[in-house]
């Protein structure tokens, strides 16, 4: 299947943004009905997308508009991008799927948060960044722990053949320390805390009005998109061969994991970064561990 | 790194206007600084400018949430000076207003608390359950917020239908005891977030003179009900919980406890309840001289003081609000917390900021 | 050009009455209402279903929602948070209170009502009003943000 | 608390007056430190402070004590609108004497009375008739 085909199609822009706008969707929705709410409809991230798009955003100093027009345009470009590499389907799995170029690919997103709320000159901004920053710190080492441990467990670094090879007790194993990273990769509670509203309000975001948080907005989705599909496209070793059929079952893995990252969400609090950090390196990493010694010696 | 953070006047943890300062170093405060006074509106001023009964529609307004407490203080504090005592049914009356009005604030209160802990979803639980303890309300005044219940000598209202009140505090008990206290106790996020947060020492918190539950889950037993028994309370028996260790942790189980115990005051009050008369009488002069009252609100002990030079409108009155003195006590509970305990640390002690400036 | 012009149009409308969020701001006010206001977020009233949002920031912000006689204190911030909302956006007076300060009129430290800072738009009388009451002041004031100048992507002016 | 204890420690010579809201009890002269320090040993808590105009020049100042569930009020004028601060005895003290200056514009002798409800450019004594607040945003 063609490049082109991956990235504007399928994983890509044409599957990505609807995707994650139905995530999103989901996310709150399921929120609502845990708390005996009716919650919004589905087109609700699409018309808040637009709305913010038409906003007429108030006038910045000349010459910053370019760093908010490109830094979500990156990251959005840079996870769209992680997502092609997905195993999806068998046949785009040949040329690419590199796992060191996902990684690369998934940590420009946060990477472009923190540079935004620096951006911000805001305290809330900065405070927002700097917590983003030491989560992406403490996540990423359970985070690529986890994917080591596949890797060694499969003999490859080739996403494609990870997910077919990988052996069943150390795919578990990783698979569920990397769904412990995801909450905080998303900013979900428990680890809502670079974007903790009732402490410094949307953290990196606060300042940005407009199209310039409409554009992060979309991004957002389709980091849903990307890392929800990491695990769902990890998780099953079988591929019917049938690209259409191989397509739905990824989507609706994905969605599967979106209702349990939402009701771990909606049943607990919000930590504070310490308290994160602390359960990434002692439960996240402990597990991450576990798959990699499980790898070595089974 | 250190920076100062500023927390307000306008932030999504605060309800109202207010101010906090802290100077943090990381992500740890060093030293807080509070504001306040952007709800000021000069009420007792306003209050000497008006007759004795106008003055209860403007004191009720003092404070939303525990608008009851404010003029149920300063109609006793009235009946004080005018020497009188209203009829057994009106203070049962009162008594169950005031009660339910706890109910409500300190369901309100663990709402918001819910809501700065990031917990949405107990958040709306709550909510949810306030909506039972408005319904109450609105079937005893007809209001949901302001219920203009107390009148000088009486109240405005009769209370015509215990049953449905009956069920209803019987719903709310369950409901506290079945899903707020559990969530709040064994929620192991809401645990690691509450235990040990902001503690106020049982020597600050007496010599900052910190009244109600905020005294009272540092190990100060002092209940005005209690103490000092007004209206009938002497009639019921009903415990104080106290708690020593504190905390925020113990600041949410010491109103758990009291909702509680606030219900079953009601319960024993819908028994007893007599039969009678239980209209105000109509007061246009105060005699001279002054008096003051002091009730139990959900937040703590509400003072009020009246002076009268025998004219139509009183001379001065003063209000004295358990926020009032709690706030100070915020300062010495934020030292060596963390950011993000912050606004969790100030809403612990329930702080009503219109009650605080009036 | 004229047909595609006027299909964006609507659709840009239609998307701002499906997604208006809002800012609360309390200048001075006793609670009462701003503990109704919150209340529309809760199970019974729900705002949500309306694509409803309660947000931190003035900036994020499409409709505020303003309480209290406006204090001296509370002005200056009043005024700047209502200058840090993006176009199009409307104002909604919650209460007696902004409207004309309410029993509070004759004091000193109230400088109010509203609407001598800022335009108002909607005004939900009451003290406070019943929730289905500002409920029904927030639609109007959708309404009155979907008349607004519709502009394209980034701002630009389109009608 | 024995009043007849407080009357000879304080050395008052007015008797007070009992009602059923408690102790009133009026001292020309009173040594506010005094009093303050000597009931706080007694565990007494400070409930607030009330300030009455006093004629022109002068406020009269009650302060409203709980002891031990039994209230007690003792007031006493100011002296040139001043008075000593019981901040220091009696930190619940801090914030109702920084209200009463921005109110009545009592000064509290031995301490600094930053403002607490009113602005720092705002004169003090609001409730002093007719001591405007500055008419900015009133226009």
């Amino acid at each position: 299947m063609p490049s082109w085909f991956a990235l504007l199609i399928f994983p890509g822009f044409l599957y990505a943004v609807p995707m994650g706008w139905l995530m999103l969707w989901l996310e709150r929705k399921i929120l609502a009905r845990l708390q005996s709410r009716i919650g919004p409809p589905f087109y609700q991230p699409f018309f808040d997308f637009i709305k913010l798009m038409t906003k007429e955003p108030l006038r910045r100093a000349s010459g910053e508009d370019i760093f908010y027009l490109l830094l979500p345009l990156l990251a959005l470009g840079a996870t769209v991008g992680s997502l092609t590499l997905l195993p999806i389907l068998p046949s785009s799995a040949s040329a690419v799927g590199d796992l060191v170029l996902f990684v690369a690919l998934v940590e420009v997103a946060p990477i472009c948060l923190v540079l935004l709320g620096f951006l911000s000159r805001s305290i809330f901004g900065q405070v927002g960044a700097i917590r983003e920053a030491t989560l992406t710190i403490a996540t990423n080492l359970p985070f690529i722990t986890a994917l080591i441990a596949l890797a060694y467990a499969s003999g490859s670094l080739r996403l494609m053949e990870i997910a077919s090879n990988a052996p069943l007790a150390t795919r578990a194993i990783a698979l569920l320390a990397l769904l412990f990273c995801l909450p905080i990769k998303l900013r979900l509670n428990p680890f809502s805390v670079a974007n903790a509203e009732q402490e410094i309000y949307q953290g990196a975001l606060t300042e940005l009005d407009g199209w310039r948080l409409g554009l992060w907005e979309l991004t957002h989705a389709v980091e849903w998109v990307a890392l929800s599909g990491l695990i769902a496209s990890l998780a099953v070793p079988w591929r019917s061969g049938q690209a259409i059929l191989d397509a739905i079952l990824f989507a609706l893995l994905s969605l599967v994991l979106v209702v349990v990252l939402t009701v771990i969400a909606g049943a607990t609090a919000r930590l504070k970064l310490l308290q994160a950090s602390r359960f990434y390196w002692r439960w996240g990493f402990g597990l991450a561990l576990l798959a990699l010694v499980v790898s070595l010696f089974l | 790194m250190s920076y100062t953070i500023p927390i307000g006047p306008y932030h999504p943890a605060l309800e109202e206007p207010y101010k906090l300062e802290l100077e943090c170093e990381g992500e740890n405060v060093r030293e807080a600084h509070l504001q306040i006074g952007f709800n000021f509106r000069a009420i007792e001023l306003i209050a000497q400018s008006r007759n004795i009964i106008q003055n209860i529609a403007l004191f009720e307004r003092v404070c939303g949430i525990c608008s009851n407490v404010h003029t149920l203080t300063y109609c006793l504090a009235l009946e004080n000076l005018l020497g009188i005592e209203p009829s057994l049914r009106a203070q049962y009356i009162r008594v169950i207003v005031a009660e339910l009005e706890r109910l409500h604030s300190h369901i309100l209160w663990a709402g918001a608390a819910a809501h700065i802990l990031g917990f949405q979803t107990l958040f709306m639980t709550c909510f949810r359950l306030r909506e039972v303890v408005m319904d109450l309300l609105e079937t005893i005044s007809g209001n949901r917020v302001n219920y203009a219940m107390n009148a000088i000598g009486g109240v405005n209202r009769d209370l015509t239908d215990p049953q449905t009140i009956r069920d209803g505090v019987r719903q709310i008990q369950k409901a506290v005891e079945g899903q707020l206290l559990p969530i709040f106790t064994n929620d192991p996020t809401v645990r690691a977030r509450c235990a040990g947060v902001g503690i106020l020492t049982k020597a600050n918190a007496i010599a900052w003179g910190a009244v109600g539950p905020t005294a009272r889950a540092s190990g100060v037993a002092q209940d005005i009900r209690q103490a000092q028994p007004y209206l009938v309370y002497d009639r019921f028996e009903f415990s104080v919980p106290v708690q020593e260790s504190g905390d925020v942790l113990a600041r949410i189980l010491v109103r758990a406890l009291e909702m509680v115990e606030s219900c079953q005051i009601i319960e024993q009050a819908l028994e007893q309840m007599p039969s009678g008369q239980w209209k105000g009488q109509l007061f246009v002069e105060l005699p001279p001289g002054e008096a003051v009252a002091r009730i139990e609100a959900p937040r703590g002990e509400v003072f009020y003081y009246i002076a009268s030079d025998g004219s139509e409108k009183p001379l001065r009155v003063k209000v004295r609000t358990p926020s009032f003195v709690n706030m100070p006590t915020v300062r010495l509970m934020l030292k060596g917390a963390t950011l993000a305990d912050a606004p969790l640390i100030q809403a612990s002690i329930d702080p009503c900021y219109s009650c605080t400036d009036r | 050009m004229e047909a595609k012009l006027s299909f964006f149009v609507h659709l840009v409308r239609y998307a701002r009455g499906r997604s208006p969020w809002l800012f609360h701001l309390n200048c001075g006010g006793c609670n009462g209402c701003d503990i109704e206001f919150l209340a529309c977020l809760t199970p019974r009233y729900d705002v949500e279903q309306l694509g409803i949002r309660l947000e931190g920031s003035p900036r994020h912000a499409d409709i505020l929602c303003v309480s209290g006689p406006v204090t001296r204190n509370t002005q200056a911030a009043l005024q700047t948070i209502y200058a840090q909302m993006p176009a199009p956006k409307v104002v909604v007076a919650i209460g007696s209170c902004p409207a004309s300060g309410n029993v509070f009129a004759d004091s000193p430290s109230v400088v109010g009502p509203l609407e001598k800072f800022i335009p108002v738009d909607v005004y939900v009388p009451g003290c406070p009003p019943r929730p289905n009451a500002i409920l029904e002041g927030i639609a109007n004031a959708i309404e009155q943000l979907k008349t607004k100048p519709v502009t394209g992507i980034g701002g630009k002016s389109h009608a | 608390m024995n009043v007849e204890e407080i009357r000879q420690t304080l050395g008052i010579e007015t008797p007070p007056s009992q009602r059923t809201d408690g102790i009133w009890w009026h001292i020309a002269g009173l040594n506010v430190c005094h009093m303050a320090q000597y009931l706080i040993q007694n565990e007494a808590r400070l409930i607030t402070i009330t300030a009455i105009p006093d004629g022109k020049s002068e406020c009269r100042l009650i302060y409203h004590w709980d002891c031990q569930g039994q209230l007690l009020h003792l007031s006493t004028l100011t002296q040139g609108r001043k008075i000593d601060s019981v901040a220091a005895i009696c930190p619940a003290a801090d914030w109702i004497e920084r209200e009463i200056h921005d109110l009545f514009g009592v000064i509290f002798n031995g301490r600094e009375t930053s403002p607490l409800v009113l602005r720092a450019s705002d004169p003090s004594g609001l409730f002093l008739a007719n001591i405007p607040l500055d008419e900015e945003g009133k226009e």
